[in-house]
């Protein structure tokens, strides 16, 4: 469902960072990306969700080219098909997780009482419900990530893009995100996480790694 | 030199220093812009593309109702020159008035033109209309800094030791301008024009003739605004001599004038653009819609004017 | 209209909550300053054009070398010979210096017969008689007069330098205040003999014409047969009320337009240098789904919320300011240098134009100045928070 | 709603029926009696204007001619030229 062609991305005009990249990404697909920091595995999630532009070559989801799409229309599909769970999680923090999980509904102007079921239910599916309106910045790392996912799964994106998940938490955090991750994988999204958290490395439950170090 | 005029003034040296950045940036996109490309001078005109917008929002949003308030200025300034009963007077006291209400009435429409042109614009993912809407707006730029030269022009030029006429003077049928000329078009051949022009339209809107709907929009416009004054208006003022298409904008006729030029605005504005625009089956339908409502109640409103006299008197003027 | 973008909005408000109650203050205060202007401006016209009605149709004033001049009053019988003037007759008044007090008076003379056939002369002075020795005066008369000990009379120094005593009969009612403060109306003759005048000589001819939509024509016919004569009508005088008040009204908006931008340049140099953090949450809001519009739109949301309160706050306090505490202080601007002030009530008049007028002048230039600036920040680029 | 979105529909809700019903107030203060002393007043006098400077030729100001002011002292000036009155000549 993602298609990636002849991907090239660089910052610097003599330095290019991604170089010819192609990946197919199947539905429903659990993919981990290995690498070192610094190797483009963010800059990959960010061409994937239209955050970025290529220098050249295409990124295709479902059918549809998303890179060469006009701002507008590039943040419409991410907010449609697309959830991100960011390394430094990118909470705001004067806000409550519960207004933090609504933030990407707020554009669509629904009704209140369907913002609080959808909000209801994505806290208790994430276990973050009791402390809904508590503010992002008096909570606990773990807390404050189970926040994050949970703003990400608001809109019921088909994508799930996790961008060093775990770079903020002990072993004990990391092992329950790697469960929200399975139970994640069950409801048939796909998932793409860049780490160089060697946690991942051996679970059972990823259908492909793909190293990028080289 | 009132306030009123000074504060037109200062909001139209906004306008023109925004208008410009964005008529620098229309003439950018128009230049440059292509969606193959993926180089970063295309991603800052997309950028570009939306303060462009912006901006033409925002003046558009506040045109209107300092459309209103130009009108309030207009009747203050005829207390002030002598002969002057109403706007009308001011209008003709100096060449550029009548050409100046054409232009901002032309520059009204093509901006609620533009306005929709950019909202089609943005549904599709291929931005059909992206250079058209900037194109436009080139014009218009032109056209609105055209207007507020004539508008800065006619407030210089309005000399207040001039006697001026009053809009029985202007809009009289004995005169020889051109205003004579339609109002001396025989009456009856004005007001069944006006009325098989709608027959027509209601047609037009049943066939969805998309086309022809449009062009008797346009036409109704114009017709509309010669029968108001040479024929509604008299009833509205109950009065057989009185034409203008200012004094119904005053306090002692309840402001009428102003719900009726909306509802003219409206109805052919929409009706107007139809044929100007690619859209889906459902917003052509709203379209006819919105537009035969308010055609229908500007129509129904004018026609009560005279069946109320009627009925009153139980004569004709 | 998105509400739940209004809430976002409004919280975002909140978070910079003494910067944004500094721009709300300052707007209400602004707004409050230039509708306390224009209020008093409006209230003072109003009055001027009510008692505009009161005053004869024409008045004409004699030229002589250049300058006005006095004229003789027999002059008037011609006058009345044109068609349609009711009536045509000489008047007297003129200015007297005080010296005591440094200030001027400003001397009606009336014909003695006058005071006793008006019927409501009893509302405007409670004793109603005067003779030849007599004047009736205003309050602002009275307390100087009084500050120099003139209890009951005063002595005029005439023209020829000897001196007039002329009694005080009566005040005018403090009502009338803004028009009769310096007011001192003494019989015709007396006036005459203070002003030195002869006996029939006059300052000018007030004309009443039967049908006052003839009063031009009247005016003209007069301008054409005395070309030395300056002709007033009420029309001149109404006109010139509007060019006066105008005039002031545009002066001091031309100032407080100074004041506004500087302020509103400030506000969008603010906005304009973006913060780090900013930075961080536009980047956050674009990652999860925003798109520039949504971020605009709340900035314009903002922008409304605050301009608008304001506005609407410095009516209710302009409004409440000069017609229920009658403007003190701002209202001394308008007395000018006047040694003889009145405490005046201002009349209520209420015109859409002065909210129009405020309205633009506030909120349009606070959108402007706070929703283009944020376009920048609206457009950066969102993969900042991937790094 | 939320609290914060209550408080500013609140806040111009109450703010609009402040300016009605002050303006409503204001309206129902009766100057009727008033402007009619007024009015009195100036018929009895016969000349215009308010007590807003006592000098000669400004307190009665639209009775003045603007050149008359120039020959008496130039500073007295206290105005633009063309908000006094210019009679117009013969047209």
């Amino acid at each position: 469902m993602i298609e990636i062609r002849n991907l090239c991305k660089s910052f610097q005009e003599d330095k290019e960072l991604i170089k010819n990249l192609n990946i197919t990404f199947k539905e429903g697909e659990l993919v981990v990306i290995r690498g070192k920091s610094g190797s483009g595995k963010s800059t990959l999630l960010s061409l994937i969700a239209g955050l970025l532009k290529p220098t050249s070559g295409e990124v295709i989801v479902d059918g549809k080219q998303i890179s060469k799409l006009p701002d507008h229309f590039s943040t419409l599909y991410r907010r449609d098909n697309i959830g991100i769970i960011f390394q430094k999680y990118n909470l705001i923090n004067e806000l409550s997780v519960k207004e933090n999980i609504l933030l990407p509904l707020l554009p669509l102007n629904l009704k209140k009482r369907e913002l609080n079921v959808r909000a209801e239910m994505v806290m208790s599916a994430f276990h973050i419900q009791h402390k809904s309106e508590e503010l992002v910045k008096n909570l606990s790392g773990g807390e404050q990530q189970r926040t994050a996912i949970a703003r990400a799964n608001i809109a019921n994106p088909k994508i799930i893009l996790a961008d060093e998940p775990t770079a903020n938490l002990d072993e004990k955090l990391s092992l329950a995100f790697i469960e929200i991750l399975k139970e994640m994988k069950t409801q048939s999204k796909s998932i793409i996480v860049a780490t160089h958290d060697p946690l991942f490395f051996e679970l059972d439950f990823v259908d492909r790694y793909i190293d990028f170090d080289s | 030199m009132t306030p009123e005029v000074l504060t037109l003034f200062i909001l139209n040296a906004l306008f023109v220093i925004f208008a410009t950045v964005a008529f620098i940036l229309s003439l950018r996109i128009t230049l440059y812009y292509d969606k193959q490309s993926t180089t970063p001078v295309q991603y800052r005109l997309e950028k570009q593309s939306y303060l462009s917008a912006t901006i033409i929002k925002y003046i558009f949003s506040i045109k209107i109702p300092l459309f209103i308030f130009f009108i309030f200025t207009l009747e203050k300034i005829s207390l002030i020159l002598p002969g002057a009963m109403c706007s009308a007077g001011v209008v003709n006291a100096t060449d550029y008035g009548l050409y100046l209400l054409v232009l901002k009435l032309l520059n009204l429409y093509l901006f609620a033109y533009w306005i929709l042109l950019n909202s089609q614009d943005m549904k599709s993912e291929t931005q059909p209309y992206i250079k058209i809407k900037f194109q436009l707006f080139m014009a218009l730029y032109i056209l609105l800094v055209t207007e507020i030269i004539v508008e800065s022009l006619m407030f210089f030029s309005i000399d207040i030791k001039d006697v001026v006429d009053c809009c029985g003077v202007v809009f009289s049928v004995s005169d020889n301008s051109y205003m004579a000329e339609i109002i001396g078009a025989p009456i009856f051949v004005q007001v069944s024009l006006f009325y098989t022009l709608f027959l027509v339209m209601i047609l037009a809107y049943i066939k969805k003739l998309k086309r022809i709907f449009s062009i008797l929009n346009v036409l109704f416009v114009f017709v509309s605004l010669a029968t108001l004054i040479g024929f509604f208006g008299t009833y509205i003022y109950e009065m057989p001599t009185h034409h203008c298409p200012f004094c119904f904008l005053a306090h002692e006729y309840n402001y009428i004038g102003y719900l009726l030029y909306i509802f003219l605005f409206v109805g052919t504005f929409y009706g107007a653009s139809l044929a100007l625009l690619q859209m889906t089956q459902k917003e052509e339908y709203f379209y006819y819609r919105v537009s035969m409502l308010f055609n229908c109640a500007y129509l129904l409103s004018v026609s009560a004017y005279v069946l109320l006299y009627y009925f009153k008197n139980s004569l004709w003027l | 209209m998105n509400f739940q973008l209004l809430e976002y909005a409004l919280k975002n408000l909140q978070r910079e909550y003494f910067k944004n109650l500094f721009i709300f203050i300052v707007l209400t205060l602004m707004t409050w300053l230039l509708g306390t202007m224009f209020l008093i401006t409006n209230s003072m016209k109003h009055e001027l054009n009510l008692t505009l009605d009161s005053l004869p149709d024409i008045i004409l004033q004699y030229k002589k070398a250049g300058v006005s001049s006095t004229l003789d009053e027999r002059q008037s019988e011609n006058i009345l010979e044109i068609p349609g003037v009711q009536s045509a007759e000489g008047r007297v008044w003129g200015y007297y210096y005080f010296e005591n007090a440094d200030v001027y008076f400003s001397l009606m003379g009336v014909d003695e017969f006058q005071t006793q056939t008006r019927k409501s002369f009893v509302n405007l002075v409670a004793k109603q008689s005067l003779d030849n020795s007599s004047m009736i005066v205003g309050e602002g008369v009275v307390r100087l007069l009084e500050r120099s000990y003139y209890k009951d009379y005063f002595n005029f120094i005439k023209e020829d330098g000897s001196v007039k005593k002329v009694f005080i009969a009566g005040i005018f009612q403090t009502q009338t205040q803004l028009e009769s403060n310096d007011m001192i109306v003494i019989e015709k003759n007396t006036l005459r003999d203070i002003f030195g005048f002869s006996e029939y000589e006059a300052t000018d001819i007030a004309v009443n014409v039967t049908n006052k939509l003839e009063v031009p024509t009247v005016a003209l016919k007069i301008t054409q047969r005395y070309p030395n004569y300056r002709v007033l009508t009420k029309e001149d005088m109404r006109v010139s009320y509007e060019n006066i008040f105008n005039y002031k009204n545009a002066l001091f908006l031309g100032l407080f337009v100074i004041a506004i931008f500087i302020f509103l340049v400030i506000v969008y140099e603010r906005l304009s240098g973006v913060s780090s953090a900013q930075k961080r949450e536009i980047g956050i809001l674009k990652a999860i789904g925003w798109r520039v519009e949504d971020v605009l739109r709340v900035k314009l949301y903002e922008a409304l919320v605050i301009s608008f309160l304001a506005y609407l706050l410095g009516i209710v306090l302009a409004f409440g300011f000069v017609y229920i505490f009658n403007a003190p202080l701002v209202k001394d601007i308008f007395l000018g240098y006047s040694e003889i002030k009145p405490a005046f009530e201002l009349l209520f008049v209420f015109d859409f134009e002065t909210l129009f007028l405020l309205f633009f002048l506030s909120v349009p230039i606070y959108v402007l100045a706070s929703v283009i600036p944020s376009w920048r920040i609206a457009t950066l680029d969102a993969d900042e928070v991937m790094r | 709603m939320s609290r914060s979105v209550k408080i500013v529909t609140f806040s111009f809700f109450v703010l609009s029926f402040l300016l009605i019903s002050e303006l409503f107030y204001l309206r129902s203060i009766d100057n009727e009696q008033c402007l009619k002393v007024k009015q009195e007043f100036v018929s009895f006098v016969g000349l215009p204007d308010l007590v807003l400077s006592n000098e000669p030729y400004l307190r009665h100001r639209s009775l003045s001619s603007v050149f008359d002011i120039y020959s008496v002292d130039p500073t007295l000036r206290e105005h633009q030229k063309e908000t006094f009155i210019l009679t117009k000549g013969i047209k």
